[in-house]
């Protein structure tokens, strides 16, 4: 088949990229570059910015005189802040485990061929649609034991029943992490239940031939390969608990006393409230520690497997 | 011959069945407790309300309280409710969603289809966005919409809520498309479509499942946001979130709780009809590859 | 077209209804009102949205705002300059001088006051009262036995909000009421630190933990309102709380003397703790200068200053307005500040943010606010109250 | 007797009837095959014979046990998946051991009995890895050996080799066929590679939108074909169908093939209205040329036709030609240099026609 | 000349090369099959072709033209993926014109030219339909459509039938063939099975870890493997690798096979020391039953051994057997009736032997 041809006289030509080519190369960067651009500016310019000023002596506005590590003594030395801290420990724990496991628990529920499947689904799932700027009075009422749930079985005669959770400094912060856990439970069962709906059928199957019954095969079968669904809902939810303050501060205000003060409100009120600009800075950098803590490590791994 | 304690009796498995409507059910009705609190108080009269049970059903419904809130209740030196304020939102959310759902595509698309020495670096920076805390940020953002010339107004918001959902948006849209087959990009590109091209002929098109779950993520958070609101936006043309404050939390005077619990029924409306239209996409989106997160 | 933007937190009815008549005022003079409400948390979420608005180099024409905080934002240097209007209308005679600490910063005006308040009174239930068989009461003791008496007829005896600031409120009345004046200044304007932790401090803290017991269950985190409404309807005896809560009473058509009686906090008769709301003028630029000064020439206009105080509670600012139109608690309250004043038994609020700057009030709320919800005992409450001053200067 | 009985199974999914009646049945270690077209119910039948679907009507009979109301793991039905379903959460032992730990047996025992399958089937330097952690044939073997360990009394096996490359997939074949020999197991395979079958069966059943279309011994299968769905479905090449016509009278009476050019005898205890027109089918291997063609054959026939396209595929070639407008494929030696457009005469080897009637599409005879 | 050059072609990703070196030419209508292990390079060769990846040293020229830096879009090559990789929101009309549109071929152009690619791959019926809603045979065809309409100077194929069952795979091969007997295309194809590269290539390729093996015909790579890999790789079963032994002195040197019961020639022009160790390679079809052996083979050797397995396909049965501690398959006529444990006589054609190193694994002479 092959012809006998002489050689080529001409070397292939050899073209160099054209122009067009390097501008198509460079193309996703560019369209990249803004977001990546404010990215810069305004997260991680801004976390330096944050860090610069709480090494300053800021009150009502940013002045940018140095003060060292005053405001971190000034921090570490406010019993409000280890409330703070103690609180998001006793929040942070009870509110993630609490959402993953009714969040769990609901999508198994939801995942046996549930007819009302459409109806019940919204329903679970709103609470993450609202604000607590919208149903933090319905909630505040609710937990009330003059107005709410307390008075509610007071009049249907069951005149020993209480609930003053609300009121009482010991228990009030477990009122908010029932309004929370109510808020995002929803949102965590639809991760489960995708996760769920993602597993390979032939597995359930394998697992019921071997013999195994349905809590069996959920508790050594499905529960372990929602692994990395757990892993989703435990980073999503530990933001949104270091970040809650419409939480709080619609259900409680921090009180009774400061009660259910967290880092996010303590951060808040001293940088706006008690102008202390410095000092709510710090904690900012103490709470940006808390998240880079968990966050990296997660980030690392996740990007590191795969490719 | 199969004993009867063998089988797996159609009674058994209906018992099982009522047992999971049963929980599901009681728990529905637990979640949809505050929502009902909110609707009833709403079409009750304010007596009925001060004297009565929460859980009561009104004994005489009444709208007055839904088009006083929509319509006549006072907010500031201004009588005229807080349907301004709902459109204001609408003007803030719709720009926002669209701009930080359109990046988010576009950088997930360029972090999977694109990649280039680095990307998972900046991939994680910008996921990294998504974990800080706004309360942090308020000050120096105010500083630069001011230098930017769009402090106080809904350009500078819509640029707010952008800057700090691109990293969310990012993370769904990279996902989504990571599982998305290479070929059909190396396809395009031998059929001679450009960048541009593979984006909104290829990806864009099949990309349902994800712009619904990013849609319905970015459009409550933007909704519902507050914080962003109050500081940088200003009298009548604030968001919804800070009109209804300034409606509920009001200083002095009879609260006129009704009014309050429609306004925010108001507020919500939006984000509920997303939830319940979208809810079966959402995870059916989650699924496609966000869960991963 | 001039305008002026105002930045304030009265959004209930009334307050806004009296705002509305400088809202008009202005407007005859050809000023247009661009109105910026921020309710909430006695202007928490104001001051945040003011320190956007300042950064971002656009601050409002007006603010709404009390006590140091003024001086803060004073110093900041980003404040404007009131000296020609206050000149015209001699400001400097007729607005009180413990107002004019506030008013002025560096010897030059920087906002218009509009009302006084003052916190230390006490409203109770008449009908309660007379069923109790007393005279209002005029000492500690005194009132301590008219809330038993409160007590057995069934009755919430004190009605209370559990908010900071609430709390406070009622802290710094006793404290004026157990130490007198003299006390009080050396305590909370000096921050003398054997005061703050001494024997007078601690009957201060016990007569709280005494003042708990006649509260009832739900008060944390109540509304002010809400425990006024409770004693205009009978189901509590007595409030303290500040000449505010008046407009309550009134919106109820309560009359003074008759339905409800207005008293200074037992053992205060005399003396006054007030606090000030002022509209702050900002640093804006020239063109809106015009309308700003216009403005802050209407905030003292007396004829706005009697609408707006009748309807508020409070009195106003300048002393020179006739009382004729206010009633009995109104023309109490012109009169016993006039005589404060004289006495020098005037002194700024703590709880209203009148006596020191924020970080400090704040820092006292804290303690104040856990002893009474019984997270502190007495004994580490005098001992934190000093310790949490100090680390707030 | 028969150790599985499959009787008058029907399975509605839906509106639609998946399964249409199926009848089978399967003597205690005999391995049976299920082929046919994808979407026809292989899987679907498989999984009700588990007990992983509910049976619309009929009866599934296990050793003389109806089993039909019966868990899965009741029914002592061991089954490999086509994607192997290996837990990816438990190492390879822990797999293979699952199943006897759901069925209480203690640990000892358990080790015992994992390390022998483990050895049978050579995975022993495996057990401590993740599925994740194993090739394709590792994989395979390890479902394998989950499902041996359990000793059940019947292996179902889902298309358990379609994952596999062509060369791991003749070890995995030869590997399941000396399992079936040495265990005696009874086995239900499902397949849609025809020599797999072929190589494996002890009885092949044909399925075709969820009804039988042939049961047999993978010989009858493949030589005589019930249908003309079965004769095409099963061989590749497929079967030739040559298009006849019954004539010679009562005196000779045979099928004319083109033009009367090749005779093939009528099948036997037929009677076939002369005239008629039937399809006599002739695998490639029996299209062939002259050193080839099977010397026992009692009936062979020349013809010589015009190639039309030639497939060597190294072991034999292909040839497709074309005969007085019947196109056929026949096999010849590799060897042989034919090229496209030249004449070649194909010897047929007419012992092996089979002839069916296009209009019932059964076979005749 | 050569049409498609790939020279000194090397790919790294990240620190692995994966492509070591390779040289490869095919002529103008040449069809160029690449075969090989997974993971050895294949899609990563045809991919630096389509340059869809940078190469990181070498050249790929295209009709003399060095096209490395050119976009693949300016390339004129047209691929066809293993996955095909339609894009599913678009309907087939609108996935086979794509590619024109792009060029900025107007709307009716487009149209004629689909209509008249669509004819000829048998979907003008499907034209409205998307891909999910199409068979995978169709979708294939669909996939070369696309490839079809723009009439490029190459085409890539990687892996098109490997997702569709046997029957189809036989069929959309066959059209392949057609496709580039009758348009005369330029054709690089990869695949892994054996029956594709014999039948389709005009060349193949032989790749192992990113350096090619061999290059030949199909009957060169099947017949004369250059190394035990290919040997091994080409062929299903296997090839037969028998261990002799150079025997015989200077006067009769040959290997001794079985102990020198069977004697094989010495490869031409090859020099082994005497008591070497070699591998005698032989296909499973030279080593058959009397009646299957070709008769024009020159050297044919009879043994007995003993049956240990037997595989019937339906159109051969493959059997294998152990002599003197050496395993072997034979394919021997499926009408023979063969059982394990009984001896049979096979006929081996040594004309077909060919002999290997096992040092240097290369083939002898
Ligand atoms: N859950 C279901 N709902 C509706 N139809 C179904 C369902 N499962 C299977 N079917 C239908 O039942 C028929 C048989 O499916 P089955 O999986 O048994 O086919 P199969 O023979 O195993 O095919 P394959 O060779 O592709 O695996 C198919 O037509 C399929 O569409
Ligand atoms: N992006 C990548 N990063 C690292 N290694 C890669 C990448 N892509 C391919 N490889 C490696 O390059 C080698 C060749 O891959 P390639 O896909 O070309 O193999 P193949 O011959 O096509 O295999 P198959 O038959 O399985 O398709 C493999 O070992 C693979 O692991
Ligand atoms: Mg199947
Ligand atoms: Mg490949």
């Amino acid at each position: 088949m092959t012809n006998i041809e002489p050689a080529p006289l001409v070397e292939p030509e050899r073209p160099g990229p054209a122009f067009a080519d390097r501008v198509r190369t460079l193309l996703p960067k560019m369209v990249l570059a803004p977001s990546f651009a404010i990215t810069l500016i305004f997260v991680y310019g801004f976390i330096l910015w944050t860090v610069y000023l709480s090494f300053t002596t800021s009150r009502i506005l940013p002045v940018y005189k140095w003060g060292g590590f005053d405001a971190y003594f000034r921090l570490w030395s406010q019993p409000n802040w280890y409330v703070a801290m103690e609180n998001l420990a006793i929040f942070g724990i009870l509110y993630i485990g609490f959402c993953i496991a009714i969040g769990l628990f609901l999508a198994i529920l939801m995942d046996q061929r549930i007819r009302a499947e459409g109806v019940l689904r919204p329903i679970f799932l709103y609470p993450m649609a609202l604000s607590f700027v919208v149903t933090g009075t319905a909630w505040k009422w609710f937990l009330n034991p003059g107005l709410g749930l307390e008075n509610t079985v007071h009049h249907w005669g069951f005149t020993n029943f209480k609930f003053d959770w609300l009121v009482n400094p010991d228990m009030a912060i477990y009122t908010v992490v029932i309004a929370g856990v109510w808020q995002a439970s929803g949102f965590v069962m639809a991760m489960f239940l995708a996760g769920l709906r993602g597993i390979d059928g032939e597995i359930i199957k394998a697992a019921q031939i071997d013999g195994a019954t349905t809590v069996a095969t959920y508790r050594r079968i499905i529960i372990p390969l929602l692994r990395p669904v757990f892993l989703s809902a435990f980073i999503v939810l530990a933001h949104m608990a270091i970040k809650s303050y419409d939480l709080v501060i619609a259900l409680t205000g921090g009180g009774p006393g400061n009660a259910t003060e967290l880092p996010s409100t303590f951060m808040y009120s001293y940088t706006f409230t008690r102008s202390q600009m410095a000092v709510g800075s710090a904690s900012a950098v103490m709470m940006l520690m808390g998240i880079t803590a968990i966050i990296v490590p997660y980030l690392y791994s996740e990007l590191r497997e795969k490719r | 011959m199969s004993t009867a304690s063998d089988t797996v009796s159609a009674g058994q498995a209906k018992g099982a069945r009522y047992v999971i409507y049963g929980a599901l059910i009681v728990l529905a009705l637990i979640y949809l407790l505050p929502l009902y609190v909110m609707l009833t108080t709403s079409l009750k009269s304010l007596g009925e309300i001060r004297g009565g049970d929460m859980l009561a059903l009104p004994t005489a419904p009444s709208i007055d309280a839904w088009a006083k809130a929509w319509g006549t209740a006072c907010i500031g030196v201004t009588c005229e409710g807080i349907k301004g304020y709902f459109w204001n939102s609408i003007k803030m959310v719709v720009p926002a969603v669209l701009i930080s759902t359109v990046l988010g595509a576009l950088n997930g698309y360029i972090l999977t289809k694109w990649r280039f020495p680095g990307h998972k670096l900046i991939f994680g920076m910008m996921l990294f966005a998504c974990f800080i805390p706004f309360q942090a940020v308020l000050i120096p953002m105010a500083r630069m919409l001011g230098i930017m010339g769009i402090a106080n107004t809904t350009t500078g918001l819509v640029f707010v809520h952008v800057c700090y959902g691109l990293g969310f948006t990012t993370l769904f849209f990279r996902n989504y498309y990571e599982a998305f087959p290479d070929e059909l990009i190396k396809a395009a590109m031998m059929d001679g479509a450009g960048f541009f091209r593979i984006f909104w002929r290829i990806l864009l098109p099949t990309s349902g499942p994800i712009i619904v779950v990013t849609v319905i993520y970015q459009f409550t958070n933007i909704w519902n946001d507050f914080l962003f609101g109050v500081s940088f936006s200003s009298g009548e043309a604030s968001p919804m979130t800070v009109a209804l404050n300034n409606l509920v939390s009001s200083s002095t005077g009879v609260k006129e709780y009704n009014v309050d619990m429609a306004a925010a029924v108001f507020a919500a409306l939006p984000t509920l009809f997303v939830y319940v239209v979208a809810g079966r996409y959402f995870v059916r989106g989650l699924m496609a590859g966000a869960v991963k997160g | 077209e001039e305008q002026v933007e105002v930045l304030h937190w009265w959004t209930s009815g009334g307050e806004a209804a009296a705002l509305n008549v400088l809202k008009d005022n202005l407007k005859k003079e050809g000023v247009d009102w661009k109105d910026m409400p921020v309710a909430g948390g006695s202007g928490v979420q104001a001051m945040t949205a003011l320190r956007a608005r300042v950064t971002s180099g656009d601050p409002p024409t007006a603010v709404q705002m009390l006590g140091y905080d003024i001086k803060d934002w004073a110093e900041m240097g980003v404040v404007g300059n009131l000296d020609d209007v206050a000149k015209e209308g001699n400001w400097d005679k007729v607005i009180p001088a413990a107002l004019q600490e506030f008013s002025k910063y560096d010897g030059h005006w920087i906002a218009a006051p509009v009302n006084v308040h003052s916190t230390n009174w006490l409203w109770i239930n008449k009908a309660a009262l007379d069923k109790a068989g007393m005279e209002p009461p005029k000492s500690m003791d005194e009132l301590f036995t008219m809330l038993d008496k409160f007590k057995e007829q069934g009755i919430t005896p004190l009605a209370h909000g559990g908010q900071p600031w609430e709390d406070t409120t009622l802290w710094e009345a006793v404290v004026l009421s157990e130490g007198g004046m003299d006390f009080y200044k050396k305590a909370i304007i000096d921050l003398d630190t054997d005061a703050l932790s001494g024997d007078t401090m601690r009957k201060v803290f016990d007569d709280m933990t005494k003042l708990r017991g006649y509260f009832d269950d739900n008060f944390s985190g109540r509304d002010w309102n809400l425990a006024s409404a409770m004693v205009i309807e009978g189901k509590a005896g007595a409030q303290e709380m500040g000449d505010w809560a008046k407009g309550e009473f009134l919106r109820a058509d309560k009359v003074p003397g008759k339905d409800f009686v207005c008293i200074r906090f037992p053992g205060t008769q005399g003396s006054v703790l007030f606090n000030s709301d002022q509209f702050v003028m900002f640093d804006v630029g020239d063109d809106q200068h015009d309308a700003q000064m216009k403005m802050a020439k209407a905030v003292e206009d007396p004829g706005f200053q009697v609408a707006f105080n009748t309807v508020k509670g409070s009195v106003p600012a300048r002393t020179d307005v006739s009382d004729e139109k206010f009633d009995d608690c109104g023309k109490k309250g012109m009169k016993d500040l006039a005589e404060a004043a004289e006495s020098g038994k005037l002194a700024g609020s703590l709880a209203h943010g009148h006596a020191q700057p924020s970080s400090v009030k704040e820092a006292i709320f804290d303690v104040v606010t856990q002893h009474l919800n019984g997270q502190l005992t007495t004994d580490e409450a005098l001992k934190r109250l000093p310790e949490a001053v100090a680390a707030a200067q | 007797m028969s150790f599985l009985k499959i009787d008058k199974l029907t399975k509605k999914i839906g509106n639609t009837e998946v399964l249409k009646g199926i009848d089978i049945e399967l003597e205690k270690g005999g391995f049976l095959v299920l082929v046919g077209p994808s979407g026809c119910g292989k899987s679907t039948l498989l999984n009700t014979i588990a007990g992983l679907l509910p049976i619309t009507s009929g009866d599934v009979i296990i050793d003389n046990q109806v089993v039909n109301d019966l868990h899965p793991s009741k029914r002592d039905i061991a089954m490999v998946f086509q994607s192997y379903a290996l837990y990816p959460n438990m190492t390879v032992e822990e797999n293979i051991a699952f199943a006897l730990e759901m069925r209480g047996v203690s640990k000892e025992e358990r080790k015992t009995a994992v390390a022998q399958v483990a050895k049978t089937l050579q995975i022993d330097h495996l057990l401590d890895r993740r599925p994740s952690q194993l090739s394709g044939g590792q994989r395979q073997r390890v479902a394998m050996g989950r499902a041996l360990v359990r000793q059940p009394r019947v292996f179902l096996f889902d298309e358990p080799l379609s994952n596999l490359d062509a060369k791991l997939r003749v070890e995995v074949r030869a590997e399941i066929k000396a399992l079936h020999q040495n265990t005696g197991a009874t086995i239900v395979y499902v397949t849609h590679d025809q020599i797999e079958a072929m190589t494996l069966a002890t009885k092949i059943v044909v399925l075709k939108a969820g009804t039988v279309q042939q049961v047999g011994t993978p010989s009858e299968i493949y030589n005589r074909p019930a249908n003309l769905f079965v004769a095409d479905f099963m061989g590749s090449p497929a079967m030739n169908m040559l298009e006849g016509k019954v004539v010679g009278g009562s005196e000779n009476p045979h099928i004319a093939l083109f033009n009367d050019s090749v005779q093939v005898a009528l099948p036997e205890a037929a009677s076939l209205a002369e005239g008629k027109t039937v399809l006599v089918g002739l695998r490639p291997e029996a299209v062939t040329d002259a050193s080839l063609i099977d010397p026992h054959a009692g009936k062979v026939a020349e013809v010589k036709a015009k190639i039309t396209m030639v497939e060597p595929t190294g072991s034999d070639t292909f040839v497709a030609a074309d005969l007085a407008g019947q196109a056929f494929t026949g096999r010849v030696r590799a060897e042989l240099p034919v090229r496209v457009g030249e004449e070649f005469a194909f010897n047929l080897n007419l012992d092996k026609a089979v002839v069916f009637d296009p209009e019932t599409t059964q076979r005749i005879g």
